[in-house]
């Protein structure tokens, strides 16, 4: 018999809300394959098992919390028949569904006034519904129900709140465990540009080229020759990763902010890594993100150039020891031979945890990236 | 058998036979009603010892303060609490010495300046400590008429306290201060089942004390008229002396610690061979030979001591249940209330 | 006036001694050393070694002798050095001094008034640095006042001598460099909490030596936006639940703040008369900002986090804020 | 196509990609990716969806010229087929 538990699908998650399942009883099911959707506090999460058999009892159920390490599901091993009777399992879950988070205040509240709290939207601690939300909704009409970005069982869900709750007990962890240090590089990127200007001329737009995919490889062969940068900080030590999968920072439109792996970056070409961040990105924001994804990035890479600045000295996502920023590409006075030209730039910059590698090796990492920009060619 | 004559009047010889009668009669019936469920709680009987509570407390004044222990019955009736209010109090009525709130150990008397009733082993010795403290330091000075007396306190306590931490503070604290205090260490040679010599590396009290330069008197606790003399030199050397005094009285208990146990700590020997020298039939005899003492006479005390426990039994029967609407009184002093 | 803490202990036991001739003064170290935290620094020259009277290292014995001489109708103020040294003389406050008055039937109160700093933040490590004061909240029969202000340092301890029955003060060690206005003669209540400081956001709740981090992290709270209400206790027993309940009706909201360990804390017992007094004021789950439960470490940075911080309330806040 | 019926495919496509859009807040003649938060890949797949919707290819080269909504429905009407 095996037990498919739920996951850690990051530092911070802690527990999860299973959302669906997409088997049943008696399905047979593969390695890799995606068997539950779960909600972390982040996001909609695809759950992939990684042993093959056949279902035998869901013992989680759609709307249930329950803490990573839970029993979901239990499978009958290959060759393995099902066991005659069962005690009835033990599950450890922490029921929800049945009750929301009203204050007591604002439930009493609501009764003088007359407002059904089911309706609000709760903006106190843990999403409760507070006084003022109940006052206000006294005040205004029932807003909208907003459009639920992840899917199913989680409407209730606080989204935003929990979110934000999420990303700050993951950097408020970076920043206490965690000795950043942060370095800049400024790279031209006229090889660069020019190359993926001749590429994208000749390529309809579905197939283009984004800037940020010569960056994410560029980071990731870097790393090749700078294992110190791309792994996890776990049990006291550094444990390199065997290979780059990078983190990339994703912004949500509602607010917040996802940073999933594509793997094996520096093994892919520049096509399918525009197809995987394409993917990634429509997935994001659609809340169909897959397990592995959510656990496993073993370097971050953030883009914040879109937003127009010049630079970014981010905070590492624990148990990571580094990430990787770019600013916006612009066109800039730059020297060459005692010539000055106009060419696009961008800074390049690298956070990194100061247990595990010296600025002097940041300063050689950030120069290599340096380097194999300036040859996309060989990206 | 020590053969000596009483040295004192009749009247005084007689009411010295009487008080340890009255605790002795009053003792047994109080062994009786604990067993029919009248008193609860722990009862611990002072049979056998009354010689030092009689003996020490005639000794005393009327101004003098008296702290004891949880074996205190027979020093609360001797100081002059009515047996009435110490039934009373034992069947826990409201009209017990200390309302039903405090029980057989803790008897308590503001008249008669009795501080109880503590039963925590060793802990009232600070406590006597620091009433006599306040008699030197109090304002109104410390001279009572033309005799310029000093008032003493007369802190009772077993040889159990002398392992207490408290003992020796207090020894110390009242010798260094000079501090009018008089030390009435009843041995009855066990600490509930633990024998002094099991508990003690120097079983010679007197010698602790006179570690703190306190003046010291060892004397037999089952005579009554040498307990008395030896709490008279004790209450004379510290009333002009100004420091305290330690008295050892030696004693026995010729029952349990508390109302039942198997004794497997004692020899029933050991306890037949002080039951021999019991207080009231050696003082008795002695007054008889004496002829101070007729069997009539005594007989008449006797039946008088009975009397007055029937009737105090009768009393604490008929007495009142506090109402539970009072049960918070007492915790604090009411707003306006006065202390003593 | 502006004076310290320490000044206005001295000022207020000055005032004591000259006023009632029953007041005397004993403890370690009160005379011929001044003190040692020099609050009676001078007194053994101005009132003599019988009022200022240096005790021998027996806490159970002179405590014991303060109860005694309380009986005996004297006004005894005994001086612990430290919560930590009380310990030693645990018995006889709460077997005798607090049981007296009413395993007597109420014949006899003790009018004592024992005094002793307590808490910690000078790495003085696991033996000097307790904020035991709950464990004394904990007892019937006495009262524990926690001056926190200048003021109730000078305005306290006229009435715990007045106070028929025992009252115990905690002087938070912190606190005796404090600076402040003193300008009443007359003495204060010592019945009632205090609101410091008004807001209507959250109610900070707290005593002693973590006021002035309330208030500290009050003003950093109302540079986010959030106004928080100051409540120092002062009276630990009897806790005052009025003031308590009134301040968590108007803010619906409290962070309670004290040094003691969590587990067992005087918090706790503020947040359970929360809970059952003002259950459906709140509008979110109450809070406590407590001392780590491990021994005080001596390093300054181990203390630092082990105590209650501006910093932790503000978080605290923030939580129950929802922000 | 008239202008009016690529407009409306415009902004069909851009609340494809940014739903919070509301299309009578888009001021016509000023930039559009500062009134919509787009990033190159939401304006990568802006391009592509009206290359689904309208048939048009748009090179990179031109990008420059598309800064406003009135820029990009003149454009596309230009090379709209029909």
């Amino acid at each position: 018999m095996i037990d498919f538990k739920l996951p850690s699908l990051g530092a911070d998650m802690d527990e999860g809300t299973l959302l669906e399942w997409l088997v049943q009883p008696g399905d047979e099911v593969k390695r890799g394959q995606v068997v539950a959707i779960v909600d972390t506090s982040k996001t909609a999460v695809d759950v992939e098992i990684w042993q093959a058999g056949k279902v035998h009892e869901l013992i989680v159920r759609p709307g249930e919390k329950i803490p990573v390490g839970s029993v979901l599901a239990t499978l009958l091993e290959p060759g393995e028949s099902v066991p005659p009777t069962r005690q009835a399992p033990v599950v450890q879950t922490i029921k929800t569904e049945a009750r929301r988070r009203v204050s007591p205040a604002a439930r009493k509240e609501a009764e003088t006034l007359g407002v059904d709290i089911s309706l609000l939207a709760g903006t106190g601690p843990d999403a409760a519904v507070t006084l003022e939300d109940v006052r206000r909704a006294a005040t205004v009409k029932p807003p909208v129900q907003a459009p639920v970005v992840a899917s199913t069982a989680s409407a209730a869900i606080d989204r935003n709140a929990e979110m934000r709750k999420a990303i700050g007990a993951a950097m408020s962890r970076s920043k206490r465990e965690i000795p950043h240090y942060y370095l800049s590089e400024t790279i031209p990127l006229r090889q660069a540009g020019a190359w993926l200007a001749e590429q994208n001329a000749r390529r309809p737009v579905t197939t283009r080229l984004l800037m940020a995919v010569l960056q994410l490889k560029a980071v990731a062969l870097a790393t090749r020759k700078f294992p110190e940068m791309n792994g996890f900080w776990q049990d006291g030590g550094f444990k390199p990763a065997p290979a780059a999968h990078l983190g990339v920072a994703i912004a949500l439109r509602q607010g917040g902010l996802l940073a999933p792996a594509i793997h094996n970056v520096a093994e892919k070409t520049l096509d399918q890594l525009m197809s995987d961040l394409t993917d990634l990105v429509k997935r994001v924001r659609a809340g169909t993100l897959r397990s592995s994804e959510m656990s496993d990035p073993t370097l971050t890479v953030t883009n914040l150039g879109e937003q127009g600045v010049d630079a970014v000295f981010g905070v590492i996502y624990p148990p990571q020891v580094a990430l990787v920023g770019f600013g916006k590409v612009r066109e800039r006075p730059w020297t060459e031979a005692g010539e000055v030209h106009a060419i696009p730039l961008v800074v390049a910059s690298l956070a990194a945890d100061h247990r595990v590698s010296d600025g002097h090796r940041g300063a050689l990492f950030l120069a290599e990236i340096h380097e194999l920009l300036q040859h996309p060619e060989r990206l | 058998m020590n053969a000596s004559a009483v040295p004192y009047d009749k009247p005084f010889a007689l009411r010295l036979l009487k008080d340890m009668l009255r605790i002795r009669r009053m003792e047994e019936e109080a062994a009786e009603l604990y067993g029919a469920g009248k008193i609860r709680g722990f009862l611990h009987l002072y049979i056998g010892e009354e010689a030092v509570a009689v003996g020490a407390l005639h000794a005393l004044q009327p101004d003098d303060a008296i702290v004891a222990t949880y074996r205190e019955h027979g020093h609360a009736l001797v100081r002059g609490v009515s047996m009435n209010a110490i039934m009373a109090e034992m069947f826990g009525k409201q009209e017990g010495c200390s309302r039903g709130r405090g029980g057989s150990m803790h008897l308590f008397d503001a008249a008669t300046r009795f501080y109880g009733g503590n039963a925590i082993v060793g802990g009232g010795l600070p406590l006597a400590v620091g009433l006599a403290l306040a008699d030197q330091l109090s304002p109104e000075g410390i001279s009572y008429g033309a005799q310029h007396r000093r008032r003493v306190t007369a802190c009772f306590f077993g040889d159990g306290a002398v392992a207490e931490g408290a003992f020796h503070e207090s020894m110390n604290l009242a010798a260094l201060w000079r501090l009018p205090v008089l030390f009435c260490c009843e041995n009855n040679l066990y600490a509930m089942g633990t024998s002094l010599a099991r508990s003690e590396s120097q079983t010679d009290l007197c010698a602790k004390a006179a570690a703190y330069k306190v003046e010291t008197l060892k004397v037999d606790g089952m005579d009554v008229v040498a307990v008395h003399d030896a709490t008279r030199i004790g209450i004379a050397h510290v009333r002009d002396k100004g420091g305290p005094f330690f008295i050892e009285f030696q004693t026995f208990r010729f029952r349990a610690h508390s109302m039942y146990d198997p004794e497997l700590y004692r020899d029933k020997a050991e306890v037949e061979a002080w039951k021999q020298r019991g207080p009231l039939h050696s003082y008795s005899a002695r007054l008889k030979a004496q002829g101070m003492l007729t069997e009539d006479e005594f007989l008449a005390c006797d039946a008088e001591a009975q009397a007055e426990v029937d009737a105090s039994i009768a009393y604490a029967e008929a007495g009142a249940w506090e109402p539970v609407e009072d049960l918070m009184r007492d915790v604090l002093t009411p707003v306006g209330g006065t202390t003593s | 006036m502006k004076t310290s803490y320490r000044e206005a202990l001295r000022a207020a036991l000055r005032e004591a001694l000259q006023d009632d001739p029953r007041v005397f003064l004993m403890g370690e170290d009160v005379g011929r050393y001044g003190g040692s935290y020099a609050v009676s620094k001078g007194f053994l020259e101005e009132f003599g070694p019988e009022r200022i009277r240096d005790a021998p290292l027996s806490e159970l014995g002179f405590v014991g002798a303060g109860i005694g001489a309380a009986l005996g109708g004297m006004r005894p103020i005994v001086e612990v050095m430290t919560v930590n040294f009380s310990l030693l003389a645990l018995d006889q406050i709460v077997n005798t001094a607090s049981a007296l008055r009413h395993m007597s039937g109420g014949q006899f109160s003790v009018p004592l008034v024992i005094r002793m700093a307590s808490g910690a933040g000078r790495q003085l490590a696991a033996q000097h640095s307790h904020s035991l004061e709950c464990w004394y909240a904990h007892i019937p029969g006495i009262k524990v006042l926690a001056p926190a202000t200048v003021e109730d340092a000078r305005g306290m301890l006229a009435p715990a001598l007045a106070d028929p029955d025992p009252v115990i003060i905690f002087e938070h060690a912190q606190l005796y460099n404090l600076e402040g206005e003193s300008n009443h003669v007359a003495p204060v209540d010592i019945s009632a909490a205090r609101v410091r400081r008004t807001g209507s956001d959250v109610s900070l709740i707290t005593y002693g030596g973590s006021l002035p981090k309330a208030l500290q992290a009050a003003e950093l709270l109302a540079g986010m936006g959030i106004d928080a209400e100051v409540v120092d206790l002062r009276v630990l027993r009897p806790l005052d639940s009025q003031s308590i309940v009134a301040s968590v009706r108007k803010t619906h909201r409290a962070v309670v703040v004290d040094e003691g360990w969590r587990s067992g804390s005087l918090a706790a017992e503020v947040m359970a008369r929360i809970v059952e007094q003002a259950f459906f004021d709140l509008d979110a789950p109450p809070a406590r900002v407590c001392s780590e439960e491990v021994p005080m470490p001596y390093a300054r940075h181990l203390e630092e986090a082990a105590l209650p911080q501006a910093a932790k309330i503000v978080a605290a806040a923030r939580a129950v804020m929802g922000k | 196509m008239n202008p009016q019926q690529i407009s409306a495919a415009v902004i069909a496509t851009l609340k494809s990609i940014a739903p919070e859009v509301e299309a009578d807040e888009l001021i016509a003649d000023r930039p559009l990716r500062s009134q919509v938060d787009l990033d190159s890949m939401d304006w990568l797949n802006f391009l592509i969806g009206l290359h689904t919707a309208l048939q048009v290819d748009i090179p990179e080269a031109d990008y420059a010229r598309l800064v406003t909504l009135n820029d990009l429905v003149g454009y596309l009407q230009q090379r709209c087929p029909v």
